[in-house]
């Protein structure tokens, strides 16, 4: 896009460090005692949604990872979510429910289908890229709506979860809350350290001026294919999360529409700051539980409402914060 | 003799019927300051351009050190210690200045894409990048993201970040456009300073400069070289006066 | 024609300008200088109302313009010849001379044709893009570019940069000839030698401050101040 | 496949084609030439198709209606600008794409609770009733003709408008430089609003012309909005003349793959796993032509001049 | 006094373009509740409607939530099958009933049955079969046959097949998104065939049946369709769709007093026709208010589900009674779409095709 440096400079916006490092910690401590407040009159339910919320999270994290730091606007990435959770539920399915094997099985799997399409896309830039991630997004789709074997459009029942050595630890609804809490934690930790190390401050470099990081001597489309690749990984873990949650898989967790939704997340939440990943979805599950349980034109609020805030925020949830807090520190 | 740092062999490109370089031979030695001159539009930065690896050309051939580097990518050009700066500048504007020129140390350093250490407090890296930055006298800004610094300050960055990389040869294409006049002295003072430790290509149209700085002079005309020599002859050809200096030199 | 008083701006926080003051008359050649980062680029935006003025006054031909949107001000007949070209890389050569063409002076002065013969390299390159240019041609179309809207006041921000000594020469010798044509001109360039001979007045900023102005003459008198600009 | 069968599927694929091509052009004209990406677009194709069920309705006139709908577009598209959209022109991509999207939230809804959840439908106009009976009775109807040639004569004035015109040429100049646009004399936000408004009427007219074959209901324009991008990426972003044949080409692979996918694989396939294997692919399809001119030509088959 | 009310669940799409499906489900069942006096066997209930959107784990994700917090006895929904698969287990686990109003899938119709499962509708195939069936009466020899691409569609196709014998000229699979089908449409103008069988449910079936008709083939081609053209999809078809064919255990017609009673309750409550899926949901309820009534409360669920078993309540279909799966033998009949006096479209019954009719699924089933 001819304009691309111009417009840049709002999803480069610098926060400052005291932010980046307190409001992640704030959000963790908050959610590691949100169990304690159900048992304080919050909704029951909160800890299903909250669970929800971390398992897109970590979607949504890893979409931010190619999105917000390596600058690709990946509109595929509900594939990877999708390839995690049928990992989980053929394997399930077939009578395997071992972690230790679905894991590196669905981990696989995801690095492989990021491997290659990822060669491909990354020829492209901009709205091709998107496009061209939007195109095998779709072949995902369509080729699980065509898995007759595992149900096809309708979808894939899985009448037993994950076990890690034989233990059934989804099973309990607080036990499952906790997994959830500290995968995100992890991904979050690991993604962290990725943008810090030098292979980070490449991929950085890379979204703002891909000409002069490869005149430096580096192979621009080796990074994004890793991070790329790392990115579908973390994004398969969450599918598998996902499966195992909800007890059920189906093609619409592959659809065009869910990739959106993974985007929504990120710029609701700030694109590339990592932790605003997680606040938007967050944000954006909880509003949508919120509403649609007051109403069921809920969307005619929720839809101006985004606009609102799109309007009189810049740099997203994330932004926000940094602004609080600045305006606080004077 | 010793082998060429740069040489260039019949080198041709075009852009539709228009032959933006038209068979150009030229030979940079090793240490050499070698200034390349001609009207706008001659085609010094499209051979640039090739000479990083940015443009494929049509013919001919690029020797490197003696190796033929026609088809190498600008990366690996770039890892053999084939640095340029740009005459439009680029810089990376959200990182730092000194992360801009620490981005070019990582290059060359044992692990430039690890994964898992920090980069920012990475001694190895900042030593270097300081070292670089103070070098340009850009040391105060050091932490002023590079899309905040001024002309003539981003045009000192991007020499500090070639000088990072090694360099075997460094492309100047119009170092000095925008810079004032005296930081403009303090740059011609670096390149002086400079000279020697690698080879050189200046392009530029600030004569003062050129003829201050400059061992071999080419002029470049429709794409051809019309002179090449030693500055004060080149100076004194009428075709280039005609052509290109005017009254001015 | 043009005067500036008390311009304070900057972007964002951060404060770039500290009460400019500056006027151009009728006719007159007006240069800033100042060395790289003093607000001279700063000045230009906020008179072009392309950066808000935190404070101060702007006015043109007796108009008062503070806080007009940059086309109101460019329709009162202001011709901005920007650094960094900004040409419009899309269009071609020929469409970005057009594309914003005007008669603000009323008097016509610039047409494709008188365009093309001054800068000739240009009509070789009119079904071009612009951003297939070289930096030289580019910096041609950005002088077209603003002549050919006609203005009474044209601002020449490091107009020449880029430039080869012979055209450079030309772009003198062109301002020289629109002065006599009574055009108003704000330049800034780092060839002040050249500027010397054909500007009125000299205005000097530092760090957003304004620490020197006179004429040609007391430039040239001027030790501390010629030290600096000049080469000789 | 006989002769005459093809012929007919080519003139379906024509104008399926065309369909596209008149929500891909409003759509290219806002993202391609003033650089705004508005996922909207796909919900004010639906108004328009709404707009038209009303109005045709009201005045019993196709023609009538159609006009008013025009109308009631274009001042919906002013109002969209002024409230939303101008505040977005210098924003991210993605700030765009998040607000828009919130639009979408709103507006599919609103239909919802203005006009019900039931499909509803536009009759055939009188006049352009009947059908064209081409060979051995393949009828093909006249409607289907006149969107054939609404089309051609939209794509025609658009092209006109912005390769030839000097609005075209601001256009395309503000969408890389606004600011120096403006900084020339031009007053580009006025220029922009007018350029949205229409860039929301097309899609409406797309709405409008379509509602006569194809069901007006809430999400109707989600798919389209998919598919028109899929056509200005194939074309290359910003072109009115990437725009149509992107277009055509979507609507016939699309059209021609449905009708002989299967027949194809069946030549080397039992024919339950070729009609299994046809569906998935023949859904497929746009998406790997997609893919495929995307790694070979990144910036589409006709890319805006100075967009590669 | 002070009854505590039974909680029930109505799990239905109301959201995009299906939702005209999902209103008629959740206005029937208000409908016989309104009727009812807000009571259901004589005790109040309270009524949740959730909106699954027709995403499989928005579904999950609510329902879930619901019967977590809620506890309620019945859950009725959903419309789509891809929906009632998503949300069965946390449903069935929680101890709650689950009552389809319209989806009937052949999975939980055979090996994965329920004990606290029951449909009101029919089992998926048995529509199709209906045409199938009516096809292969009238002798048609060759059919062109037509679905959308996902597993519905699929079991569709291969539920006409299963009665109809003729040759099939093409088999179509078109995309869930369709909008255009002159691709189809003229290949069927060119092959020719004897019988068109269409499954196009909701804005496909607008779609097809609007192109149909401006493409000439109306009248000229006998056109079979399930979920085609029916009062979801009429309002938008009109006239095309008059003389077209579809299969259903009723219609807005039927000849009896409940039926009529409930067709003019309903025009007047919610301004259309109500269609099978208002009716089925309808009659979900009217299952559950004489179950309650017969167990006397919600107490006991053993007592419960024997009730319900019963079906002891007037259907608006006349008989109707459970198969040991929870799926309802019933009659099915061919029906023809007609326009009213009133200007109004419905579909009405032509003529019976089958007689207590049990879906094949059951024998799979280990409940007795
Ligand atoms: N992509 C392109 N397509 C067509 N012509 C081009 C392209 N790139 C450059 N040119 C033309 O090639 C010629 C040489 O351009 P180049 O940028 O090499 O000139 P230069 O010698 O660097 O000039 P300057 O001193 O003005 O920077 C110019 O006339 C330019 O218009
Ligand atoms: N977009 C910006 N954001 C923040 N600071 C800026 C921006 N542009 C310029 N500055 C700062 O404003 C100050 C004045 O810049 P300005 O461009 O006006 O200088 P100048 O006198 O034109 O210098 P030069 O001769 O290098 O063009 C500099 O310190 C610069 O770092
Ligand atoms: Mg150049
Ligand atoms: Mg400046």
């Amino acid at each position: 896009m001819a304009s691309a440096p111009a417009n840049s400079a709002a999803t480069t916006r610098p926060v400052a460090p005291t932010v980046r490092r307190l409001a992640p910690l704030v959000i963790f401590i908050l959610l590691a005692l949100l169990p304690l407040g159900s048992m304080l009159g919050l909704p029951g339910h909160w800890l299903t949604l909250v669970t929800r919320a971390m398992i897109f999270a970590i979607a949504a994290l890893s979409l931010d990872l190619v999105l917000g730091i390596g600058g690709l606007i990946s509109f595929g990435h509900a594939a990877f979510v999708g390839i995690g959770a049928y990992g989980a539920g053929i394997l399930i399915t077939e009578g395997q429910t071992e972690l230790l094997v679905a894991l590196p099985v669905i981990l696989l799997a995801c690095a492989v289908f990021a491997t290659v399409t990822g060669y491909v896309s990354l020829r492209t830039r901009g709205v091709a890229f998107i496009m061209i991630t939007l195109a095998f997004g779709q072949m995902a789709f369509y080729f699980a709506q065509a898995l007759s074997a595992y149900g096809g459009d309708d979808g894939l029942t899985l009448y037993e979860k994950s076990t890690l050595l034989g233990h059934e630890i989804f099973g309990n609804r607080t036990g499952f809350y906790y997994i959830a809490l500290g995968t995100l934690a992890f991904c979050y930790g690991l993604a962290r350290r990725l943008v810090a190390s030098r292979f980070g401050r490449v991929l950085r470099a890379a979204r703002e001026n891909a000409v002069r990081v490869t005149i430096t001597g580096y192979d621009v489309n080796h990074v994004r294919l890793g991070a790329y690749v790392i990115s579908g990984m973390m994004a398969g873990l969450a599918g598998f999360l996902l499966a195992n949650q909800t007890d059920f898989v189906s093609p619409a967790y592959m659809s065009w529409p869910r990739s959106g939704e993974l985007i929504f997340m990120v710029v609701l939440g700030g694109v590339g700051s990592l932790y605003g990943a997680i606040l938007g979805a967050l944000a954006f599950l909880v509003t949508e539980d919120v509403l649609s349980s007051l109403t069921h034109n809920w969307k005619i609020i929720f839809g101006p409402l985004i606009v609102l805030f799109v309007l009189f925020t810049h740099g997203g949830i994330a932004g926000l914060v940094a602004k609080l807090r600045g305006r606080r520190d004077g | 003799m010793a082998e060429p740092a740069l040489a260039l062999k019949g080198l041709a490109k075009s852009f539709g019927a228009l032959k933006v370089t038209n068979g150009v031979d030229l030979s940079i030695a090793p240490g050499e300051l070698h200034a390349l001159i001609g009207p706008n539009g001659a085609g010094k930065t499209t051979l640039v351009h090739q000479i990083s690896g940015t443009l494929k050309p049509d013919a001919g051939a690029i020797l490197f050190g003696g190796q033929d580097i026609t088809r190498l990518s600008p990366q690996a050009r770039a890892r053999a210690g084939l640095a340029r700066t740009f005459q439009i500048t680029s810089t990376i504007p959200s990182l730092s200045a000194l992360e801009n020129v620490a981005l070019g140390v990582q290059a060359h350093s044992a692990h430039p894409l690890s994964l898992f250490r920090d980069a920012a407090s990475d001694e190895a890296l900042n030593t270097p990048a300081w070292e670089a930055l103070e070098a340009v006298g850009l040391a105060e800004r050091a932490h002023a993201p590079a899309g905040s610094l001024s002309h003539g300050e981003k045009r000192a960055l991007e020499i500090a970040m070639a000088l990072t990389l090694q360099p075997k040869l460094i492309l100047l294409d119009e170092p000095l456009a925008g810079v004032g006049h005296e930081e403009g002295e303090r740059l011609i003072g670096l390149l002086n300073s400079l000279k020697g430790r690698f080879a050189m290509l200046l392009v530029e149209h600030d004569m003062s400069a050129v003829f201050a700085l400059a061992d071999r002079v080419t002029v470049l005309v429709y794409g051809g070289v019309i002179a090449s020599g030693a500055p004060a002859a080149v100076r004194a050809d009428p075709a280039v006066r005609q052509a290109y200096l005017g009254e001015e030199g | 024609m043009l005067s500036v008083e008390g311009l304070d701006a900057g972007y964002g926080e951060a404060q770039i300008l500290f009460g400019v003051d500056l006027a151009v008359g009728e006719g007159e050649v007006v240069t800033l200088l100042g060395r790289n980062g003093m607000g001279k680029t700063t000045t230009v935006r906020a008179i072009m109302g392309l950066l808000p003025a935190k404070a101060g006054r702007i006015a043109f031909g007796g108009r008062d313009l503070t806080g007009a949107a940059p086309f109101r001000i460019a329709q009162a007949g202001i011709g901005l010849v920007p650094e960094g070209r900004q040409i419009f890389p899309t269009l071609s050569v020929e469409e970005n001379l057009i594309a914003t063409a005007a008669d603000r002076s009323g008097k016509k002065r610039w047409d494709l044709e008188r365009i093309y013969a001054f800068f000739p390299r240009l009509r070789e390159r009119r079904e071009n893009r612009g951003n297939q240019l070289s930096g030289g041609e580019q910096q041609m179309l950005a002088i077209g570019r603003a002549l050919m809207t006609n203005p009474k006041l044209i601002i020449l921000d490091e107009a020449t940069e880029g430039l080869a000594p012979l055209i450079r020469e030309e772009i003198w010798n062109c301002l020289t000839a629109l002065k006599a044509e009574g055009e108003s001109i704000l330049v800034i360039d780092k060839n002040v030698d050249a500027l010397v001979r054909i500007a009125d007045r000299h205005i000097v900023l530092e760090k957003g401050r304004v620490v020197w102005r006179g004429s040609s003459a007391e430039l040239r008198s001027d030790s501390a101040v010629k030290d600096r600009f000049l080469h000789f | 496949m006989t002769l005459s069968l093809l012929i007919v599927q080519l003139l379906n694929g024509l104008q399926f084609g065309v369909l596209l091509f008149l929500v891909a052009a409003g759509l290219t004209l806002v993202f391609g030439v003033m650089d705004f990406i508005n996922l909207a677009h796909g919900v004010q194709y639906m108004l328009g198709a709404y707009l038209a069920v009303t109005f045709v309705s009201l005045t019993g006139s196709f023609l009538l209606g159609l006009v008013l709908a025009l109308a009631a577009a274009l001042l919906l598209g002013l109002a969209l600008e002024f409230l939303v959209f101008r505040h977005l022109y210098e924003r991210d991509h993605l700030d765009q794409v998040l607000a828009t999207f919130g639009l979408i939230l709103l507006l599919n809804q609103a239909v919802k609770m203005i006009w019900g959840a039931a499909p509803l439908s536009v009759p055939v106009p009188e006049f352009l009733s009947g059908n064209v009976r081409l060979m051995d009775g393949i009828l093909y109807p006249v409607y289907r003709f006149a969107l054939i040639g609404a089309g051609l004569g939209v794509g025609a004035l658009l092209w006109f408008v912005v390769e030839k015109t000097r609005t075209g040429m601001l256009l395309r100049a503000g969408a890389s430089n606004a600011p120096m646009v403006s900084a020339l004399g031009v007053d580009i936000r006025k220029l922009f609003m007018i350029v949205f408004a229409f860039g929301t009427m097309l899609a409406g007219f797309a709405g409008a012309m379509a509602a006569p074959i194809l069901s007006v209901e809430p999400g109707m324009g989600d798919t389209v909005l998919i598919l028109a991008f899929v056509v200005i990426v194939v074309g290359g972003i910003g072109s009115i003349r990437g725009a149509f044949v992107g277009a055509l080409i979507v609507g016939l692979v699309d059209t021609l793959g449905r009708s002989s996918m299967n027949d194809l694989l069946r030549l080397f396939m039992a024919p339950a796993s070729a009609r299994a294997t046809g569906a998935a692919l023949s859904s497929m399809l746009i998406y790997l032509v997609m893919a495929a001119v995307l790694f070979v030509r990144p910036e589409g088959l006709l890319p805006a001049k100075g967009r590669s | 006094q002070a009854q505590e009310p039974i909680k029930i669940g109505v799990v239905s799409v109301l959201t995009g373009p299906a939702a005209s499906l999902g209103q008629q489900v959740r206005d029937g069942f208000q409908l016989a509740v309104d009727k009812n006096g807000g009571k259901l066997g004589g005790v109040p209930v309270k009524i949740t409607v959730i909106d699954d959107e027709l995403k499989p784990d928005v579904a999950v994700e609510r329902v879930r939530s619901f019967v977590e917090s809620e506890k309620p006895a019945f859950v009725v929904g959903p419309v789509f099958s891809n929906i009632l698969g998503a949300i069965a287990k946390p449903v069935l686990d929680s101890g709650a009933f689950l009552i389809s109003p319209n989806a009937g899938p052949s999975t939980m119709a055979g090996k994965a049955c329920n004990k606290n499962f029951f449909v009101t509708s029919y089992q998926n195939d048995q529509v199709h079969e209906v045409l199938g069936k009516y096809a292969q009466d009238q002798n048609y020899k060759k059919a062109y046959i037509i679905a959308p691409n996902y597993q519905a569609g699929k079991d569709s196709l291969a539920g006409f097949k299963r009665y109809f014998k003729g040759e099939i000229v093409d088999e179509v699979y078109a995309p869930l998104n369709a909008m255009d089908f002159s691709a189809d449409l003229a290949k069927i103008a060119s092959s020719k065939p004897d019988v068109v069988f269409a499954f196009l449910p909701g804005g496909l079936g607008v779609n097809f049946v609007k192109q149909w008709s401006q493409a000439g083939l109306q009248g000229k081609i006998p056109f079979l369709s399930a979920f085609t053209v029916d009062e979801s999809t009429l309002p938008a078809q009109q006239d095309a769709a008059v003389g077209l064919y579809g299969g259903m255990t009723w219609a807005p017609n039927m000849d009896n007093a409940q039926t009529k009673d409930f067709v003019k309750a309903y025009e007047a409550a919610y301004k259309i026709v109500p269609g099978s899926y208002a009716q089925q949901s309808y009659d979900a309820a009217m299952l559950i208010d004489s179950a309650v009534k017969a167990a006397g409360g919600t107490g006991n669920p053993d007592k419960l589900r024997d009730a319900i078993k019963k079906a002891d309540f007037t259907s608006l279909r006349g008989k109707f009674k459970f198969n040991t799966n929870g799926y309802p033998i019933q009659d099915f009949y061919l029906v023809k779409v007609a326009k009213r006096a009133d200007g109004k479209f419905q579909t009405e019954i032509a003529q019976k095709v089958f007689s207590d009719y049990a879906d094949p699924h059951a024998k799979d089933c280990a409940l007795k």
